[in-house]
């Protein structure tokens, strides 16, 4: 097969490519890696517990896709959430103390690294069911449109969920009723160790968008660059009533599905082909190239990761624990609205 | 409309009406009170609901608050979900409770759970509505009564209808709870007629009620069934059995005090629904009885369920395996004379 | 929408129409014709209770497509299933009897109307859950090649049940497994009261099959020649190893949803433009043309189907009901295979 | 292979064995012994299982036998409903049962009712193996406890494996069981070492079984829960309370003439599970315990069940939910000390 290959190598700059904007992408990529390089040491040390799934080798779509939407627009988003839930804008401080488990934590330690979820945000979780927050996102994108909300709502899943009946409900729904939702397949061809190909009697995944009357586009997800672009005119479009995009952001997990894989399955030319794609030296280069960067610049911005993290690290160790007592809270909700 | 929708005109103060026309009131009330209610699910627009009780509601209030939707129950009870973490005030039906299995991992996994896994952060406003209930010789995929299965997940209210104050009462009060609430309908009785007051009387859905009270033995019950209780009530009356019956009415959580209170007076207990008995409600009712009024006993809390089968088709199959009038007298009595 | 349109009128005779097959096909539309116009009145008799889902209008459907297949090959059927029990080849006299919940039934009464089985003919159900049977049929198919029979299952759907995630789970498995399985799609347009145009955002559901990488083809529903022939190809190519085949049958169903239904959302001169597509005076005015009928052969036809029928209800009637101390009989199995 | 597979080499008549190679020598057992046998779910190939109970199966078996599936609930439970009633005899896995909750509907309409609603023509002879339960830090989704839900069902066998020498002896019985047959596996318990003969025993899976005889008090439990249940009973012992402990293994049908039995002696009971407790497995079996033995007691039955909240990550959080040897320790003594 050859939709697991990584395919062309260097990012294309656009035209117009702001410096300070493309080191802000950089940053954005940089901190989400070095988070998650944090929580491999935290698992390590048996901090954090529990399942996690990281997002290492991704960066550029979450980074992209968040560059491209507003801060009002809603995200609805997987298990493999730590990028989605930074790039967001959530705090690395209080996303890192949910993975400990604490009070401070965004989900108040009851979610762990599967269920960040951020109000202030509209960051609505962290679905541990595959697929399984699909549906909440076409609902989100109702209500939105039902208020006359200017709104969209990006859901991410994995090529994996498009297995799910739920994916097809979903998508059939929010086609039939026009509604603001991206839906944004990060297709890093496994699920778990599934390959795509063995999962699917159709690989291109675009004919099932089309089959739900769906505009679907096919983007390289290892380029921040073509993700941001694709993803903004998927969102004009949606935003201007067009109804929702699929867009296929082709990418690759550089790790093990979680920290209990020991990844089996894949062939290791295969994942060190898709290495040398990484995403965050790929738009390193090109912004040096540009003149927007250099070495200091690029150290600068590593060491200024590594601090934040260090920060959130403090943070989330020194926080509490939720009391005992409160173990019940939250069943049911404690005012009414 | 329906034809049993045209009764006789209403007296100054009270009305005549089905048991479907006081699920469509309250419907309308709910619509009417809440610009941010709408309805969505199958049928329930220009087929006017599967047992019309939404019928004529799509002309009245357009296709933007009554929204009919493709076969696809997990997306119907997911996009609710949604929906409500947005703002709005879905009512989403799923027409039985038997298609709600397809739709379980929505209903357990999101709506119930949402609220605590995000800290508090998300409460999901949405109310289920859905029936259940044999006796219209539907057979096993069409009769299923699980009322139990979502009776025991945390973080959801459960609330049966089977009265018109309890119909016409409810969606007040479940739309202002700020967490999903699942409602409970049944189908056999949509053309029961009872004289209601003009306006709906307030109604506490969060207590069981005493439909009929009584000194001799507690008979609990809920939904269609109470019904058949009440009536198998007059037949032990006439007998000297002076039965108190209770519709537990609400679900989860359970009014276990109305329960306990009741058995502290009668020392007799019975518990009577049409789910199948192994791990049903009745269970946890009868654990609950033995637990805190086990000393006020006279006798073993007694069960009857539905017969451990999946629903026949055949009349005299079907009868025999849910509880009847018979078979709740003869227990009753067996629990009288023991003990 | 132009799709709920009857098209063309009038049936193509194929040059080498054997007379004696073409008054089969056309004695088993008359019978199942008969049958179910003997339930209507029984359902007001009170003597058929529960749902009762007419098959009325479509009967070239069922009687083409058992024409086209082997007597080993399976089905699997939804809750509007006369039709296809009785072009399966089960007895009317059984049948009748399940329908009035009588022992001799072929459930022995404990199915009715949504549920007839019959292992001696493979008739897998009678499912009365929207697509549950589709998964089934996908399981069958799979026993079959897994045992090196060479038989094809076919798997009768509404396209209400395309809504459903089960419908894609099961097709996707099926083309990926290569498995025999005919998808056999009856598009009468509606689902209850929910038009197919309301219920899809895409309504060309042979795009759904082909982004299975299911081969799809649409067939006059009303043409039962044309059904026989469309699915006899199929067949020929599934049993071929060539994998799953989808089929949209469009039809049309002259009577309401079920009894219960009070048929308000249909257009009544859509109805009967429908209606002037009846497949049984198609097929005999065809015969007629070609010789092979005249109107004795005709009133003979229904004359016996008539007498089929009330063998059928006498039958029916004289059986026993189940004993009650049998209710619990068959929820476990009374001997071990 | 794991790291625990590679254990000390076996005495002549015994072997240390995990839970896991346990589970995993009785797949291949019956493989083995059946060619109508076939494994299908999620990751059971090349990824060697979630569990990694299947780990290595692939290469011995090939793809026709090891069938790794789509993430596609329903169709992998509905399909293996189909081959099973087609001649084959399936083992279907849903990793863990809180995705079972996407194929209710197919185990519940379909396979719990195909035999009785085709009036006995059509028997599944499907195994569905899954896993439940938490104790690790997994969060809502990914922790329940549904056997009750299992257990509520007429006309499914389902059997909780929390043993080496019931894991290993469920598969020759329950393939031979004509009918649909769910399996309760426990993540948590994979790792846990036993020495075991080296040919498996023949257990009664029908059966419960008495882990520790006791005199003073009954404890009934299930699954993963009875491992923290016997060290209570070991602390309970310490301290002169002599507890009998009760696996029921058979969640249905329920074998409670062992459990009754046990009453008769102890006059007191406890029950012990994961699940939450209301309308769980323990209302069921305390419920049947009032029943039939109501005159035997000397105390109400208690019920310890997880805490009624969505499982959450927080290990001190997830802890306080679900039983442990304190609280059990501390609701046996309650109930030795009362009545
Ligand atoms: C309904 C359901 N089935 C199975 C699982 C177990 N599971 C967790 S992640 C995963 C793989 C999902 O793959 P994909 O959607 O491609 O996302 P990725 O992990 O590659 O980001 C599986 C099978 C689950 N969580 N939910
Ligand atoms: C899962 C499920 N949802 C809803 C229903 C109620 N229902 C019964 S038949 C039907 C319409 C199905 O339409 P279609 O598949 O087109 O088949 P048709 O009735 O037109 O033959 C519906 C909604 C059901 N039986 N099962
Ligand atoms: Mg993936
Ligand atoms: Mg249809």
């Amino acid at each position: 097969m050859s939709r697991p290959s990584p395919g062309r190598f260097r990012l294309q700059a656009p035209p117009n490519l702001d410096a300070e904007h493309g080191l802000d992408l950089l940053r954005t990529m940089v901190r989400i890696r070095r988070f998650e390089e944090r929580c491999v040491e935290l698992y390590s040390a048996a901090k954090i517990r529990g399942f996690l799934h990281l997002y290492i080798g991704e960066e550029a779509i979450a980074t992209g896709v968040m560059a491209a939407i507003d801060l009002d627009d809603a995200a609805v988003s997987t298990y493999r959430e730590h990028g989605h839930a930074i790039a967001k804008g959530i705090g690395t401080d209080v996303i890192m103390a949910e993975m400990l488990g604490k009070v401070d934590g965004v989900s108040r330690g009851r979610g762990g690294s599967m269920h960040l979820f951020d109000a202030a945000t509209r960051f609505y979780g962290g679905n541990a069911i595959v697929a399984g927050g699909i549906p909440l996102a076409v609902g989100l994108a109702l209500a939105d449109k039902l208020q006359g909300h200017d709104r969209v709502t990006v859901c991410f899943f994995g090529e994996g969920a498009v297995d799910e009946g739920a994916f097809h409900e979903s998508i059939n729904l929010a086609s039939l009723w026009n509604l603001p939702v991206l839906f944004a397949c990060e297709n890093n061809h496994y699920s778990m160790g599934m390959a795509l190909t063995r999962a699917e009697a159709q690989t291109d995944l675009a004919l099932k968008a089309a089959s739900y009357a769906v505009p679907a586009w096919r983007v390289d997800g290892m380029d921040v660059l073509a993700v941001e672009e694709a993803t903004r005119k998927a969102v004009t479009a949606i935003r201007g009533g067009e109804g929702p995009v699929f867009i296929e952001y082709e990418t690759y997990r550089f790790r093990a599905h979680s920290m209990y894989d020991p990844d089996l399955y894949r062939d290791p030319d295969e994942v060190a082909a898709w290495k040398q794609r990484d995403p965050i030296p790929a738009l390193a280069s090109l912004l040096t190239e540009l003149g927007h960067l250099d070495e200091d610049g690029l150290a600068t911005i590593e060491a200024e990761a590594d601090a934040e993290i260090d920060v959130a690290v403090t943070f989330a160790e020194s926080s509490p624990l939720e009391p005992l007592d409160d173990l019940e809270r939250f069943v049911v909700s404690e005012v009414t609205p | 409309m329906t034809a049993t929708d045209a009764t006789t005109r209403p007296t100054p103060e009270t009305v005549r009406m089905t048991l479907r026309e006081a699920h469509k009131q309250s419907l309308r009330a709910a619509l009417d009170h809440d610009e941010r209610v709408f309805l969505m699910g199958e049928d329930i627009g220009a087929y006017g609901g599967c047992f019309a009780v939404t019928m004529g509601l799509l002309d009245e209030y357009g296709p933007e608050r009554i929204r009919d939707t493709p076969l696809s129950e997990i997306a119907i009870v997911g996009t609710a979900i949604g929906a409500a973490m947005n703002g709005m005030r879905p009512i989403a039906e799923i027409m039985t409770c038997n298609f709600s299995l397809l739709a379980m991992d929505q209903i357990i996994n999101n709506a119930a759970t949402l609220l605590h896994m995000s800290g508090g952060q998300f409460n999901v406003p949405v109310v289920i509505r859905t029936t259940a209930g044999a006796g219209r010789q539907l057979a096993a995929q069409h009769s299923h009564s699980f009322e139990p299965y979502f009776a025991h997940v945390p973080g959801i209210r459960v609330v049966s209808l089977a009265t018109h104050a309890d119909a016409r009462g409810v969606l007040a009060p479940a739309l202002e709870d700020p967490d999903p609430v699942i409602l409970f309908e049944y189908p056999r009785l949509m053309t029961m007629e009872a004289e209601v007051p003009v306006d709906p009387d307030i109604v506490d859905l969060s207590s069981a009620a005493i439909r009929r009270p009584g000194s001799d033995v507690t008979v609990v019950t809920y939904g269609a069934t109470q019904h058949t209780v009440l009536d198998a009530a007059e037949a032990l009356a006439a007998d000297g059995i002076d039965a108190e019956v209770i519709d537990l009415r609400s679900l989860r959580p359970l009014d276990d005090a109305t329960v306990f209170a009741s058995v502290a007076r009668t020392h007799r207990a019975v518990v009577v629904e049409e789910a199948w008995r192994t791990v049903g409600l009745g269970a946890e009712v009868a654990a609950r009885i033995a637990e805190e009024a086990f000393y006020d006993l006279d006798a073993p809390v007694a069960r009857i369920g539905c017969a451990e089968v999946p629903l026949p088709y055949a009349k005299h199959l079907e009868d025999a395996a849910i509880p009847q009038v018979e078979s709740i007298v003869a227990e009753v009595r067996r629990v009288m004379h023991r003990g």
